[in-house]
């Protein structure tokens, strides 16, 4: 029944692709230790075979975490960064959240949880967005929702299609009814977008639930999910204490999504770009015009 | 404090038969209080099990009510309420989160806390206040989104994006008013409006004070600590311009007692309508848009 | 949490309403025999009483099977027929239809199953349909599927609202195809007529299935049922077989379908006429103008 | 009949090597057969388990397609399939309802019968296909839609009803080929077209022959005698104004030997595509309601 992705050229060795957008070639993916264990299925696998795999386990397909740099460099054969400068705001005087922002800036050396560039895959030209948990565990504050936003009028304006790449743990606490309402600005920027009847592909990673699934990820034309991503709006343990039962198996993981209706389809990281060519293409982007 | 205030506004009733002294009396102690509430106090108030719940509402501000029922896909969500009927002659669409006034009633209203089912039956009932060109009323009491397994599986988050977004659109005058809990994703769901009005004595929260502390510090029961920090009374909201109207309460426990707050909240609605209603669609989608296009901008 | 109709007029009695519109006014709702076994609960029951009642029982609230036309004298106030003239046609040439006809014609008085009025309701003007389930238990044929299109279009061009009561055992078998295509020819009329923002009201009425629930009648802007109505779309014997099992409780009932979510509000017959009107007026109709 | 003829165009097809002699020989017996045939064993060709099935038919027809799941409110319905992908380099969405091949496909698929979930998944692909502006192919081979109480449940009459009427208002060219089996409003629900192709050997009725005789003579088994009356035949319909375009089709019962008939089919898709293509929206949408407009009118 099932989608078969058959692609016609090989794929460009992945190394080769980040090695292109790193400073100093030979430290591709360079891994600070040479084995690392598989959450998925606990082999010892070398640092190479996962990076060569996309980030990847070659055993049991478990998906690593990846930041949206490394995202962007898989992804694109080019790209600029297109976010706005950021500046630490503090909307509602969170007590601790000036702390917490250096602590997790200090931690993941991002300013924020969000990546948003205008690249290229092979010619066709597009506006990706990745959130990044390393920082706020991706969470949805004020910044990360204009920015969303802004990207999806960005694309509007120059009639290009949009690829977000989301991971969060939902609204950002410390910023309190701000964050909710990033839920509406985000929500409503995707429709506006649809006006100009340009492609929004939404793609979930893991983890994606919350403020996040509860907007503009959930709102894609074309929704996508890394296989075994977990996708919800509400958190496991909240639900478990709410039934007061065990949860089902498989329960928001993607491929659950997909069987109760809310995804398009499940991709393999190492299949993503050429699915999403595939997927522009059939929408008549091409040669990097419309 | 508020059972201390409780007992004594009971009291007061029990005592006073006069119902213009009671009014005046009543009125005193609030203004009393009101002075020394803490936001855990308006949690508690905004909570409070003998405080007119959105049906109460409903029926106390909107003439000849009919309630109607489903999302036409699944089932019939009793936590939403929605229909049609007049506001000062004036036909609107009403929907509305309701918690129920008796256990019996918590139980099958699942305490306000919709799932998926709930949102489509509330987005079918505003697009068709579209079709018919009908402003609509939202009226909020809520914790949140039912998370539960099966809210889950059909889709909650799909269905709060969606309701969030179409209201976003909708070519009709959207007012939306909270009147007691707005919690999360959940109220959101059904607040993306023109205007945005809250009950002196409703809260509007990006999670229950609860889950916030268990988030931020892995202990749900520093509940009221987490009040403190995260403005949710409806006077803090109105300084944010995130609220455009906050409506006076007298404090009572009962509908009778809450006689006086419905004509003012009716009051309120009716002007922002009036001056909603001159706008063309064009006009209400564009500023409602905006408003959100707004908040928390700036970088 | 439900309803409550309160209405502030009494109701005219239905006895006067009836005998209004008929020729001998002392045949009002006319008993052939004195007393009638109540299907939902076995009571015997004086006829004049079950008359008085609406045609429905007043120990157990069953509602009798009733012509379009006591529909019509109870609902409305003063009315004109206005189907086209019906001429027997026999689109797939279907051996034993005309025969078929003639005995449904004989046994029920009737030309075809269909009753199309435009009448008044207190001061409103509106168009009422009724189908007849005592004509070919109400089956849709190109007759009736012309019929309620033309419905909607007349409705449609004089600005009028429009309220269907359906009882039907769904296609006409005996009209092949042509029978079938009759439930897209009616749902088009149904999305036509609402662009012109007029109010379509559906009544669903025991019982109602098949092409007939799975086009206009699932299609109101507002869909009422009479309690205890069967509607569904498969029947209940074809389902019984495909599933091997029993079917739940009250199953394709009225009061299944509200919980389900397919019904906007269950109206007892005797409340119809009042709830009707509340519906109209504020939909804006009010004293024969829009 | 038909086990004959099948029995006799396998032996061709193992002994036959030279694919232009099998190809000319098949016709032969096609040829042959065709004079004799029955309505019934239209039936059973159209039902016929070595048929190839709907999915064969977009692969054999439709380039590089992707299929996309779910309705997003319940579920993914197997029995609908459906994605994006190019006729002769023009991108279009194609729905069909899925029978599977294999017994373990038939029952994931439901024996090609949907559920209403099903119908939404479809009606959602095909909004999408209107948003962005692509034509729309359905390919239709179902016995109808799944008579079970879950399907009741959620609302089996209301997604047929709504198909039927958004399908009438789309605003981009809708293609439906009926490839086998077109059984009562569950084929209806993706038909609603403007131009209606079948295949030579595919049938479309108001209800399976075995569900009509069961109505009509209280005997499920007097399905053969139904097939006679019921004019369920492309031929019939054609006469009837109903379908636009009946495709030959060599008789056979392997993917293999259906190429001639993928060739022809897209052949006629195509050139009806065309001719629609050079339509605005209006035109599109006035022709197609005017077509079921007319159907079964004159009185
Ligand atoms: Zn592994
Ligand atoms: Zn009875």
């Amino acid at each position: 029944m099932e989608q078969n992705i058959r692609y016609e050229k090989p794929v460009i060795s992945i190394i080769k692709r980040l090695r292109k957008f790193r400073k100093d070639p030979k430290e591709a993916a360079l891994p600070e230790k040479l084995f690392e264990k598989c959450n998925g299925c606990g082999s010892l696998i070398s640092k190479n075979k996962i990076v060569e795999n996309f980030f990847t386990c070659p055993e049991c397909n478990y998906h690593f975490n990846i930041t949206s740099k490394d995202r962007m460099d898989m992804l694109l054969d080019g790209y600029r960064i297109i976010n706005r400068p950021f500046k630490f705001t503090n909307p509602i005087d969170f007590p601790t959240y000036k702390a917490k922002y250096r602590e997790n800036k200090k931690k993941s050396g991002l300013k924020e949880g969000i990546l948003t560039v205008e690249g290229y895959l092979n010619d066709i030209k597009l506006i990706v967005v990745s959130l990044d948990n390393r920082f706020f565990m991706g969470s949805m504050g004020s910044y990360i929702g204009e920015e969303i936003t802004k990207a999806f009028e960005h694309a509007g304006e120059r009639d290009l299609p949009i690829l977000i790449f989301s991971t969060s743990g939902g609204a950002r606490m410390q910023e309190g009814i701000f964050s909710l309402m990033q839920m509406a600005k985000t929500s409503i920027a995707v429709d506006r977008y649809g006006e100009t009847k340009n492609l929004y592909i939404s793609c979930m990673t893991h983890p994606t639930t919350g403020g996040v699934t509860a907007s503009f990820a959930s709102l894609g034309d074309i929704i996508l999910a890394e296989p075994g991503a977990l996708i919800g709006f509400a958190g496991a343990r909240v639900i478990k204490e709410t039934i007061k039962g065990e949860l089902p198996e498989n329960f928001q993981r993607a491929e659950f999504l997909k069987e109760k209706g809310f995804l398009d389809e499940i991709v393999h990281r190492k299949d993503m770009r050429e699915y999403i060519y595939k997927l522009l293409k059939l929408h008549g982007y091409r040669g990097c015009k419309k | 404090m508020i059972r201390e205030l409780e007992e004594k506004i009971k009291r007061l009733e029990e005592q006073e038969k006069d119902s213009e002294i009671l009014r005046i009396k009543r009125k005193e102690i609030t203004e009393k209080y009101e002075k020394k509430f803490k936001p855990y106090d308006r949690v508690q108030l905004a909570r409070h099990r003998e405080r007119p719940k959105v049906k109460d509402f409903i029926e106390n501000i909107i003439e000849e009510p009919m309630f109607f029922h489903g999302d036409r896909l699944f089932s019939d969500d009793k936590s939403i309420i929605g229909g049609i009927g007049y506001l000062d002659d004036i036909p609107i669409t009403f929907v509305g989160t309701n918690k129920g006034n008796t256990l019996e009633e918590n139980v099958q209203c699942n305490f306000g806390m919709p799932k998926p089912e709930g949102y489509r039956k509330a987005l079918r009932l505003m697009k068709q206040a579209e079709k018919f060109n009908r402003p609509i009323i939202t009226f909020i009491d809520t914790p949140g989104a039912y998370p539960g397994v099966d809210a889950e599986e059909r889709g909650q988050g799909e269905a709060i994006a969606r309701n969030i977004s179409e209201m976003g659109r909708l070519k009709v005058p959207i007012i939306s008013v909270f009147t007691g809990e707005g919690g999360s994703g959940g109220a959101l769901a059904l607040s993306v409006a023109n205007k945005i009005i809250m009950m002196e004595n409703s809260i509007f929260s990006i999670l229950s004070p609860e889950g916030f502390a268990t988030i931020l510090w892995k202990d749900g029961t520093r509940c009221k600590e987490a009040t403190e920090v995260m403005k949710l009374m409806a006077k803090e909201l109105y300084d944010y311009n995130i609220v455009d109207r906050v409506v006076e309460e007298d404090i009572s426990f009962s509908l009778e007692g809450f006689r006086d707050n419905f004509i003012r909240l009716k009051k309120v609605i009716i002007e922002e309508l009036q001056m909603l209603m001159i706008k063309n669609s064009k006009e209400l989608i564009i500023e409602r848009q905006e408003k959100y296009r707004r908040i928390g901008g700036g970088f």
